[in-house]
């Protein structure tokens, strides 16, 4: 069993890994949601699997033998919502590139992050008073 | 009241310190007054100096010991010997003449920059006083950096000027460059034989044991050296110090003529009884210093800016100083520093004045000015005198005994043609010396003054006391103390770093063969001040390699260069790089680790029994689904194969008896799919893979390696053999229903057991939520 | 100690009220500083009190390591939380004068907030697992800060940020994932007490563990190869904040490997790890140097300085493997005493970049210069704190070099030395050419173009600790010598997590031993004899000798290894 | 009223039969080597009005023989169905669903004084 | 379990595996996405609440709350499953898929008075 | 817990079988689309598949941990097919 | 355009300019075809039940799988089905992050109480409140938590889809 799922851990991560070499943004979160599975398949395994194993639920008599490791499925649940909760967020910012570049390659955009840098205090300070807030998006 | 002698040696060091503060609060409203404070400091740590040689005992020196940082060894010790208090007169005796001196010759109107230089100089005093009096290597290595940095800020007095600030940096960076190795010497030194305490190390012969022992002599030697030789400007370090000329004269005059160069000097001396065994020792220190005293005569007189000429004879004296450290004829040491430091003096501070009132320094140009400014002609005088050894000057008597040492001297002893080499090269540099003093004299003071120049006529006028008063102090000072050689000589013996010093110094002279030598530099001397012009030519012809600043300059060109390529190539911006990088990284790391045990030995065989059918079915039914997200080119095939994973996985955990994390899977999926959705409707479609087949396959075989990795690890780490069954789960289980008051022993965990692993996660629910909502309101509203 | 959530739990709920107060300007600055104020006192007071009352720990939830979650303060932990309120605060007053009303409505003050939660988290956590949350607080946190204000550069730049972030996450929990199934356990000090059992194939894979999750920390830290994101990133943070994002946030990756090098993993051959780390940090010091080299705007010379000195303090990790007990504890006590000089020197030098901007309106050294003369004061505070950054005395770099170089001596590392010596030296080459172009040469304008008054406070601060530490570094190096004690010898760690009796008895093949003899193949490698430099060793050799023979569990206040 | 639930009852009985039969029904096509199948769109006059009793319509026509809601049109008054074999007259599908659907619906949504008559 | 159960939830599950695999096979042979939406929303629905309605017989006895978390899912599979097939046809419409030349009417088209402005291209 | 009789059993895992088998067919019309809308279906259609797997599991495990399962798939299942539907249709989902 | 090796690509949706603004439309509109009285009715059946299935599955969390997060994303689904079904413009009219952000207050506090009364922070117990009408039961003070946990959950969940929802609606 435990080859059998090194094996489809290791597919998940080398395709996640194919993925997130790709130059496009939206592949890229679809690879790290593959990383994602291919960890959290990596956790439940190495919680270890018979065929008689219970769910990790106690009886009445309190007494957990026999039954599943909780503590993987608790790591699991916790990265899980992390790796969903970052996920969501890289996905709103790169749609919000995309916006700006007009590109999902990632490979295609600007790559000095000085050329158009406006947060400057400076500049940021003067375009809020002004109430205009520094959208440089066509400078 | 009274000091202690203990309590003034750090009173005289922390002295200028105190200065350079005040010099730095007042100096906006005190403008030029701030020099008093140099003055006035330099002369307190001059009149304490000065007691304290007074009550030398040469056998147990005053000591200041204060623990500072006990951990690592270093120590806050000042020791008050002969040659430290020699130095520490020298500092501050010219410092207070240059303090003098710059009262009359900085004017400026920004009273900052003023108060700037000023805090700058008597902080460099303090330092200088500081390093003189060390017993620490370490506390030595702090006063020598501080030097530096104040150097810095002094050639770089002129910093609203390219050459100012050029000069500057080519200073800072070439000492502090040597600085480091020195130190790394230093440290070197101390971890051997655990002390760093510099008098402890010269007297205590099991300590210098150690270092031999531990074949670390000679390192710690070449690195020292490191800092010595790019301080006091030896060849091929010496491009730096022409180049901190910039600076205003009264600068040049103390940092890179009289004192600061000369820390280099008092470093080899200080080395001397703790490195001296080494046999790179005399090679290293005759060669470099042999070198440098004959090519900086040599090209000192192919110079015509009164202040290069200067700087390159001081090069020269500074290698001929180091050539007698290494021939080990440590006793003439103080004779040699102090009548260089007397007329060098004098020539810097008259060299100043000329052009501060002329308003040029070019040779080329000056002429004639014997008549205007009589009195600084007077001073030159004794200057160039001396520096051209001619009796009764005090350059004389140092001549005298180098030439002395060079015939009698036991290190060159037996070896004819080494010590005739060096013989005729001396005698050749100090002809160029004596020919550049005839140049400088007659240069300026005699002649017509070039037609060109204008100032000579209209503008040119005698200096103020001012500023002849300090150099004619230091120029009667290099003329007293040749006329009162038996003090001189009491002097110089007593205050060499060579305890048993007994340098025979006489007007008389007792021996006829540094009597002809000195006749044949004269001679020599003469010649070459008649024949300058063509030897010029010859010197022209001659420079075929580039001055060294060049190489400086291309060295720190080549490492800009390859810093731009660098990061250029490395940090260029694209994620698949990146990425690529970290993943290699990892594998590499756990393969190397991997490597280290044969793993090959487990057996790996597919036990049928071991395999769950169900399993086995949906794992090939999540690789299919994987496959056929890598290979989707539509958009939505990609979103709905990614959900199908995720479904997919959820059974596995079904099948690892999950119910938990299957729930929250199965919804966390349905929730991204929706994202992706909303997002989709915004992006472009999938373009084709547009990359070059190079890139693809270095992708592909990334990705296998990647996998391949991982999956390596998963195998071990569950194999039976080496998965641990002693684990927290049953203590987690047992506890759940008891303590937690719960039979899902997950969720009892999530809320309860590790419930702040769960409260980190849900901040990072609401952060990126509150993200988001920032994000794309933000921008909602500038649009 | 029940206190010891207080670094968690006043962050927190300042976080939380400051966004319900979202739109009071005022009131959130105050609620923030207040906040700060009153948690950076409390840390010191915990620094005090661990320093001479010993490790501190506590159990969340009631719940009792290994299965409850431990919070332990021991002296590395408390000096890095010292760190991170004091700089934190300091950081915060700066920003009142530079954070812009948008950035504020959308949530400036609340994300500080959770970015010091995370980073005293990831410092305070006994817990493997914890830990990788709190990286995950912290980071969560930085990108809110990072992108807030949303322009084009911000949000591409975070977007890499967050990308590499969670290809580290996931090396990181999938190595947390493979720690537990090989050891069995995920609380610090019972890995501590298990690690240090292994021996053979399962010492090996462990090992191979360690080096998967090494990729996270080096990635934090910024280390050789990985610290793509750090030079792309660090340019796009808001003013001021990058001073607390630069001196902080690669500070956690290094604490990390410190704490989970020398104290987590154990096992037979670790030193596999820290002799990686040695090696990496050669090539960090030189390359991090090297691309600073052709920088050309104050703030990415500053970011490639980060990972240079980086790469001062993984050298010091990496010279912990010396088999000398005392060459590792003067690598460990330099380490401390570095990531302190660092955190406030480089924040001090991102301040006073932040301040140079605010005067010239730029942050281009070619468009700069004449600072000096426009402001003197901010030019002696840049000249100190460049200088200390390239260790140059009196300051406090100098000492932190001095210490490491002496240990790499020690330890015969001639070539991570030169590395070092040639680092230092360029560190000076650039930022003398910092001091050159923006603070020499002409005015580029009359009179300051912002008014910089206040930003100078908070600034000075750090300057003035920077020459302190360096003219009275003793009671530091002490401290840091005391913290070094404490992590080579974990038995009061585990201790003081576990109880005196272990909890969880290692049983199975290994057989039981106490955690008192477990210390002792850590502390004196066997190849390493009291005899092999009698001298040099000879204070520290007897406090040793009582460690080893196992006589004493308290042992980490008796030894006294500098003399 | 409590006629109303009756042909609810009677309306869900149905159903359920006609659930089968279109299971059936498609798992013969389905299976069926040649498979037989002759699809189109149908246009459906409505008589239900509501939007509850659209959705039941639509969703009873989608799980009952052959037959799936496509459109409702935005006037309400017609919608367009798939059906995977209309065989060979479209009108008497039409007329079949009337029937059996749409009057079943009709008399437990509404009552009987609101009901439009019958389809013939 | 009594005998009879056991053969009743047999039955169900045997039925509702059966229309599972119709509804697998359905999806493969028929000609357009519309005829496989036949099989997907019939067969998948019957087939489904079959399997649950074994599984509501088996627990019946001991667990009465999955015969509530069963109808559930069946309340949810009679109210979703044909309303999404719906959508999902006449998205499929509006998106102009292939449809089966075996088709016979189409009275679609001339219900869709806006078709000629769709907002999307020819893609 | 009580002992099912084995030829149950083997009902329970041929219908196992073929639900598998069923999805296996399934992913492959996800595989080969052609339309948006196929996918969208197989996706559908696989959820359905899962559910019945979870049914047929929690019978032969005597379990009914996993029935919430069951009747959330149909949910999800439902989303996932009204999303795409929307966002076929008109491009965004909400 | 060169062709797709999987055929014709069929999703996109194309030039979004021209996309219809909000559900419905006006007639003879684009959006016109997308009035859907199934979805609308379907939602309004299914987002009850599902929200009172999803407080359930928050209330059995302690024994049987389910639980704060769980039963959270649940009532998020159904928000999103609402969402589907009748656009986000209502929904807009709240600030969602604040829901999540009172969530995290009530599981601090839930943590903190104890602290303050001089346990461990988090020390989670049973109370055993007792009401009128209902009478005497016992509740785990981790269920407070695990509330807050639902309410970040919906929270934030409920923000990412209407601000998404909300872009490019002019
Ligand atoms: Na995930
Ligand atoms: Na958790």
């Amino acid at each position: 069993m435990n080859l059998l799922m090194a094996l489809v851990i290791g597919v998940l991560y080398g395709a996640g890994t194919y993925m997130i070499l790709r130059p496009s943004l939206v592949r890229m979160v679809m690879g790290f949601g593959l990383y994602s599975n291919a960890t959290n398949l990596l956790l439940i395994v190495i919680g270890g699997w018979t065929a008689e194993t219970g769910a990790p639920f106690v009886g009445d008599d309190g007494r957990g033998h026999g039954l599943m490791d909780p503590l993987p499925p608790d790591i699991i649940l916790t990265a899980i919502v992390i790796s969903f909760a970052t996920g969501a967020l890289l996905l709103t910012i790169c749609y919000r590139v995309y916006l700006d570049h007009e590109t999902d390659n990632p490979e295609l955009l600007p790559v000095d992050e000085s050329a158009d840098l406006p947060h400057l205090m400076v500049t940021a300070q003067r375009e809020d008073r002004a109430g205009i807030v520094a959208d440089d998006r066509h400078a | 009241m009274m000091l202690s002698p203990t309590a003034s040696l750090p009173t005289l060091v922390f002295i200028p310190f105190v200065g350079a503060f005040l010099a730095l609060c007042m100096g906006r409203i005190a403008g030029h007054k701030t020099g008093y404070l140099m003055v006035l400091s330099a002369l307190a740590s001059f009149i304490l100096a000065a007691m304290l040689y007074a009550g030398l005992d040469p056998a147990a020196p005053v000591v200041c010991a204060a623990e500072w940082l006990p951990g690592v060894d270093v120590n806050f010790r000042l020791r008050g010997d002969g040659f430290g208090l020699f130095f520490a007169l020298l500092v501050s005796g010219i410092g207070t003449l240059v303090g003098i001196y710059s009262l009359s010759y900085v004017h400026l109107s920004d009273n900052r920059r003023v108060a700037r230089y000023y805090a700058a100089l008597i902080a460099f005093m303090g330092a200088m006083l500081g390093l003189a009096l060390a017993d620490d290597l370490v506390l030595l290595f702090v006063f020598w950096e501080i030097t530096s940095i104040t150097s810095f800020l002094l050639i770089g007095f002129w910093y609203d000027q390219e050459i100012g600030r050029k000069g500057a940096l080519m200073a800072l960076q070439v000492t502090v460059g040597g600085g480091l190795a020195m130190m790394a010497g230093f440290v070197v030194i101390g971890a051997i034989t655990g002390s760093y305490s510099i008098s402890e190390l010269a007297a205590d012969p099991s300590l210098r044991e150690k270092l031999v022992a531990a074949g670390m002599l000679t390192p710690a030697l070449l690195l020292c050296l490191g800092g010595a030789l790019t301080k006091s400007a030896q060849m091929p370090f010496h491009f730096w110090l022409p180049k901190a000329m910039v600076a205003p004269t009264p600068v040049s005059t103390y940092l890179h003529a009289a004192t600061m160069v000369m820390a280099g000097v008092f470093l080899v001396g200080r080395l001397l009884p703790i490195l001296g065994d080494s046999p790179a020792w005399t090679p290293i220190l005759t060669t470099v210093g042999l070198v440098t005293f004959f090519l900086g005569a040599y090209q000192s007189l192919r110079e015509f800016d009164l202040k290069a000429i200067l700087a390159y004879a001081t090069v020269s004296t500074l290698g001929l100083l180091m050539m007698l450290y290494g021939l080990k004829a440590a006793d003439q040491d103080v004779l040699q520093i102090w009548s260089h430091g007397a007329y060098k003096g004098t020539l810097f501070l008259v060299a100043g004045i000329v052009e501060h009132a002329t308003h040029t320094r070019d040779l080329r140009k000056l002429g004639g000015l014997r008549k205007v400014m009589p009195i600084t002609f007077g001073v030159c005088l004794l200057g160039a005198i001396s520096m051209s050894g001619l009796p009764p000057f005090f350059g004389f008597l140092a001549k005298e005994a180098f030439y002395a040492q060079l015939l009698h001297g036991e290190v060159l002893h037996g070896q004819p043609v080494l010590q005739w080499t060096i013989i005729v090269l001396s005698v050749l540099a100090n002809a160029f010396i004596f020919a550049v003093a005839c140049k400088l004299v007659f240069g300026v003071f005699f002649g017509p003054p070039a037609e060109d120049v204008d100032a000579v006529d209209h503008h040119a006028h005698e200096a103020g006391i001012g500023l002849w008063g300090p150099a004619a102090v230091l120029g009667l000072v290099a003329l007293g103390m040749g006329l009162a050689y038996p003090i001189t000589s009491q002097m110089v013996n007593g205050m060499s770093s060579d305890p048993h010093a007994h340098v025979h110094v006489s007007l008389i002279p007792h021996d006829i063969g540094p009597v002809a030598m000195s006749a044949v530099t004269v001679l020599l001397g003469i010649g070459i001040y008649l024949m300058r012009r063509p030897i010029n030519r010859l010197q022209d012809a001659l420079a075929i390699i580039p001055p060294m600043y060049k190489f400086w300059d291309w060295l720190m060109a080549g490492i800009t260069a390859v810093s731009v390529t660098f990061s250029r190539q490395w940090q260029n911006g694209s994620l698949r790089w990146y990425f690529s990088g970290v993943l290699l990284f990892a594998c590499v790391l756990v393969t190397a680790a991997l490597n280290r045990a044969d793993f090959l030995r487990h057996d790996i065989i597919v036990k049928p029994h071991d395999l769950y059918w169900p399993a086995v079915a949906i794992s090939g039914m999540l690789i299919f689904a994987a496959l056929i997200l890598v290979r989707a080119q539509v958009r939505l095939t990609a979103a709905l194969a990614s959900t199908a994973i995720g479904f997919l996985v959820a059974l596995l955990f079904v099948i690892y008896r999950s119910p938990d994390i299957l729930l929250t899977q199965l919804l966390i999926e349905t929730v991204s799919t929706i994202f992706i959705l909303l997002v989709l409707f915004f992006m472009p479609r999938f373009s084709r893979d547009v990359v070059a087949p190079p890139v693809r396959l270095v992708r592909l075989i990334v990705s296998i390696l990647v996998g391949f990795t991982m999956a390596t690890m998963v195998f071990l780490c569950t194999l039976p053999e080496l998965r641990t069954e002693d684990n927290l789960g049953l203590g987690y289980l047992e506890r759940s229903l008891s303590e937690g008051f719960g039979r899902n022993a997950v969720n009892v965990i999530i809320v309860d057991m590790r419930a702040i692993d769960t409260t980190g996660e849900i901040t990072v629910l609401v952060v990126v939520g509150m993200a988001v909502f920032g994000l794309l309101r933000t921008r909602r509203h500038k649009a | 100690m029940r206190m010891l959530i207080l670094p968690l739990l006043i962050p927190f709920f300042t976080a939380i009220v400051l966004a319900l107060c979202n739109g009071w300007r005022r009131t959130e600055k105050f609620i923030s500083l207040l906040s700060c104020l009153g948690l950076t006192a409390f840390v010191f007071w915990l620094l005090y009190y661990v320093d001479n009352h010993g490790i501190q720990s506590t159990a969340i939830g009631g719940w009792a390591a290994p299965y409850g979650i431990a919070f332990v303060a021991d002296r590395l932990t408390t000096i890095m939380l010292c760190l991170s309120m004091g700089v934190g605060t300091l950081v915060l007053i700066y920003t009142f004068w530079t954070v812009t009303e948008t950035q504020q409505k959308y949530f400036f003050y609340p994300f500080f907030q959770i970015v010091l939660l995370g980073v005293n988290w990831s410092f305070i956590t006994g817990d493997m697992f914890n830990l990788f949350v709190g990286y995950e607080v912290m980071l969560i946190g930085s990108y809110g800060m990072m992108m807030v204000g949303a322009s084009r550069a911000q949000v591409r730049q975070t977007m890499k940020y967050i990308a590499i972030n969670a290809l580290g996450a996931t090396f990181f929990v999938a190595g947390i994932g493979l720690l537990y199934a090989t050891v069995g356990t995920l609380n610090m000090a019972d890995l501590s007490q298990r690690t240090a059992l292994l021996t053979g194939d399962r010492a090996a894979l462990v090992t191979a563990v360690s080096m998967m999750l090494m990729v996270v920390f080096a990635m934090k830290a910024g280390a050789f190869p990985v610290f793509f994101w750090l030079p792309d990133s660090y340019p796009i943070v808001p003013a001021g904040v990058i001073g607390f994002f630069a001196g902080l946030l690669t500070k956690v990756g290094v604490y990390s490997l410190l704490r989970v090098y020398l104290v987590v993993f154990r096992q037979d051959g670790h030193q596999f790890a820290l002799q990686t780390l040695l090696i990496l940090s050669g090539f960090t010091m030189v390359l991090g140097v090297m691309g600073a080299m052709c920088q050309w705007e104050i703030r990415k010379i500053l970011s490639w300085h980060i990972i240079s000195q980086v790469g001062y303090m993984v050298m010091g990790v990496g010279l912990a493997s010396s088999s000398n007990p005392v060459v590792a504890r003067m690598a460990i006590a330099g380490t401390i005493f570095y990531i302190v000089h660092h955190i406030v020197v480089k924040s001090s030098l991102f301040l006073i970049g932040g301040i140079a901007e605010h005067v010239v309106g730029t942050q281009e050294l070619k468009k700069m210069g004449g600072l000096l003369d426009l402001s003197p004061v901010s030019a002696g505070m840049f000249l100190i704190a460049a200088f200390s950054l390239a260790g140059m005395p009196p300051f406090s770099g100098f000492l932190s070099k001095f210490v490491l170089i002496r240990a790499a001596v020690e330890g015969h590392n001639w070539i991570v030395l030169t590395a070092a010596l040639v680092t230092s030296f360029l560190t000076l080459y650039s930022m003398s050419k910092i001091w050159s172009y923006a603070f020499w040469g002409h005015k580029v304008r009359e009179t300051p173009a912002h008014s910089y008054r206040w930003l100078m406070v908070p600034t000075s601060v750090l300057v003035i600790f920077t020459v302190g530490m360096g003219l009275f570094g003793q009671p530091f190096l002490r401290l840091a010598g005391d913290a070094a004690d404490e992590i080579m010898n974990p038995a009061a760690y585990i201790n003081s997590v576990l109880g005196p009796v272990s909890s969880v008895d290692p049983v199975g093949a290994v057989g039981p031993m106490s955690p008192v003899s477990i210390d002792a193949p850590t502390l004196i490698a066997p190849d390493v004899g009291i005899d092999a430099a009698p001298e040099m060793l000879k204070p520290q050799a007897s406090g040793l000798t009582t460690q080893a023979s196992g006589l004493t569990l308290q042992a980490v206040g008796v030894m006294e290894v500098m003399p | 009223m409590i006629m109303r639930g009756v042909h609810l009852v009677i309306f869900v009985a149905i159903f359920i039969k006609a659930l089968v039969q279109s299971n059936i029904q498609v798992a013969i096509t389905v299976l069926s080597p040649t498979m037989r199948i002759r699809p189109g769109f149908i246009a459906l006059p409505l008589r239900v009005k509501t939007d509850f009793e659209i959705t039941s319509l639509a969703n009873t026509i989608t799980l009952t023989p052959g037959t799936i809601a496509v459109h409702v049109t935005n006037d309400r008054k017609t919608m367009v169905i798939h059906a995977l074999d209309i065989g060979a007259d479209p009108d008497a599908l039409r007329k079949d669903i009337q029937s059996s659907m749409e009057d079943r619906i009709l008399k437990w949504t509404r009552p009987a004084s609101k009901r439009p008559p019958e389809s013939k | 379990m009594p005998l009879i159960a056991e053969i009743m939830i047999a039955v169900c599950l045997v039925i509702g595996t059966f229309f599972t695999v119709v509804t697998g096979i359905g999806l493969l042979r028929l000609p357009d996405i519309f005829c496989r939406m036949h099989a997907a929303g019939k067969a998948g629905t019957l087939g489904v609440v079959m399997v649950i309605i074994g599984a509501i017989i088996f627990f019946a006895m001991d667990h009465p709350n999955v015969a509530f978390r069963g109808l559930l899912a069946i309340f949810f599979q009679f109210l979703t499953t044909p309303a999404a097939t719906h959508l999902l046809a006449r998205a499929s419409y509006v998106r102009e898929y292939p449809v089966s030349e075996r088709t016979q009417v189409d009275e679609m088209r001339s219900h869709m008075p806006s078709r000629p402005d769709l907002p999307f291209g020819e893609e | 817990m009580y002992e099912m009789s084995p030829w149950f059993y083997y009902v329970c895992m041929t219908c196992l079988a073929a639900m598998i088998v069923s999805g296996v067919m399934v992913l492959y019309r996800l595989r080969i689309g052609p339309a948006a809308s196929d996918r969208a279906i197989a996706l559908d259609c696989l959820a359905t598949c899962f559910m019945g797997i979870i049914c047929i599991l929690s019978i032969v495990w005597q379990s009914i941990l996993f029935f919430d399962a069951v009747w959330l798939l149909t949910l999800v299942g439902f989303m996932g097919s009204a999303a795409v539907a929307r966002y076929l249709e008109k491009g965004r989902v909400f | 355009m060169t062709p797709h090796p999987d055929g014709p690509e069929l999703d996109s949706p194309g030039d979004k300019s021209s996309l219809p603004g909000s559900p419905g439309g006006p007639p003879g509109s684009p959006g016109e075809l997308l009035r859907s009285p199934v979805l609308q009715t379907v939602s309004r059946a299914a987002v009850p039940v599902t929200i009172i299935v999803s407080l359930i599955i928050f209330n059995q969390g302690h024994n049987l799988p389910g639980g704060g997060f769980i039963g959270g994303v649940l009532a998020a689904a159904a928000g999103a089905m609402h969402l589907m079904a009748f656009g986000v413009e209502g929904a807009a009219r709240w600030n969602w992050w604040k829901l999540s952000v009172l969530g995290l207050l009530i599981s601090i506090m839930t943590g903190t109480v104890p602290f303050l009364l001089g346990e461990a922070f988090m020390n989670h117990t049973e109370l055993h409140p007792h009401l009128p009408l209902i009478g005497s039961f016992h509740v785990p003070t981790a269920a407070f938590y695990d509330a807050g946990v639902y309410l970040i959950v919906v929270g934030m969940l409920m923000t990412i889809f209407v601000e998404l929802g909300l872009e490019n609606r002019e």
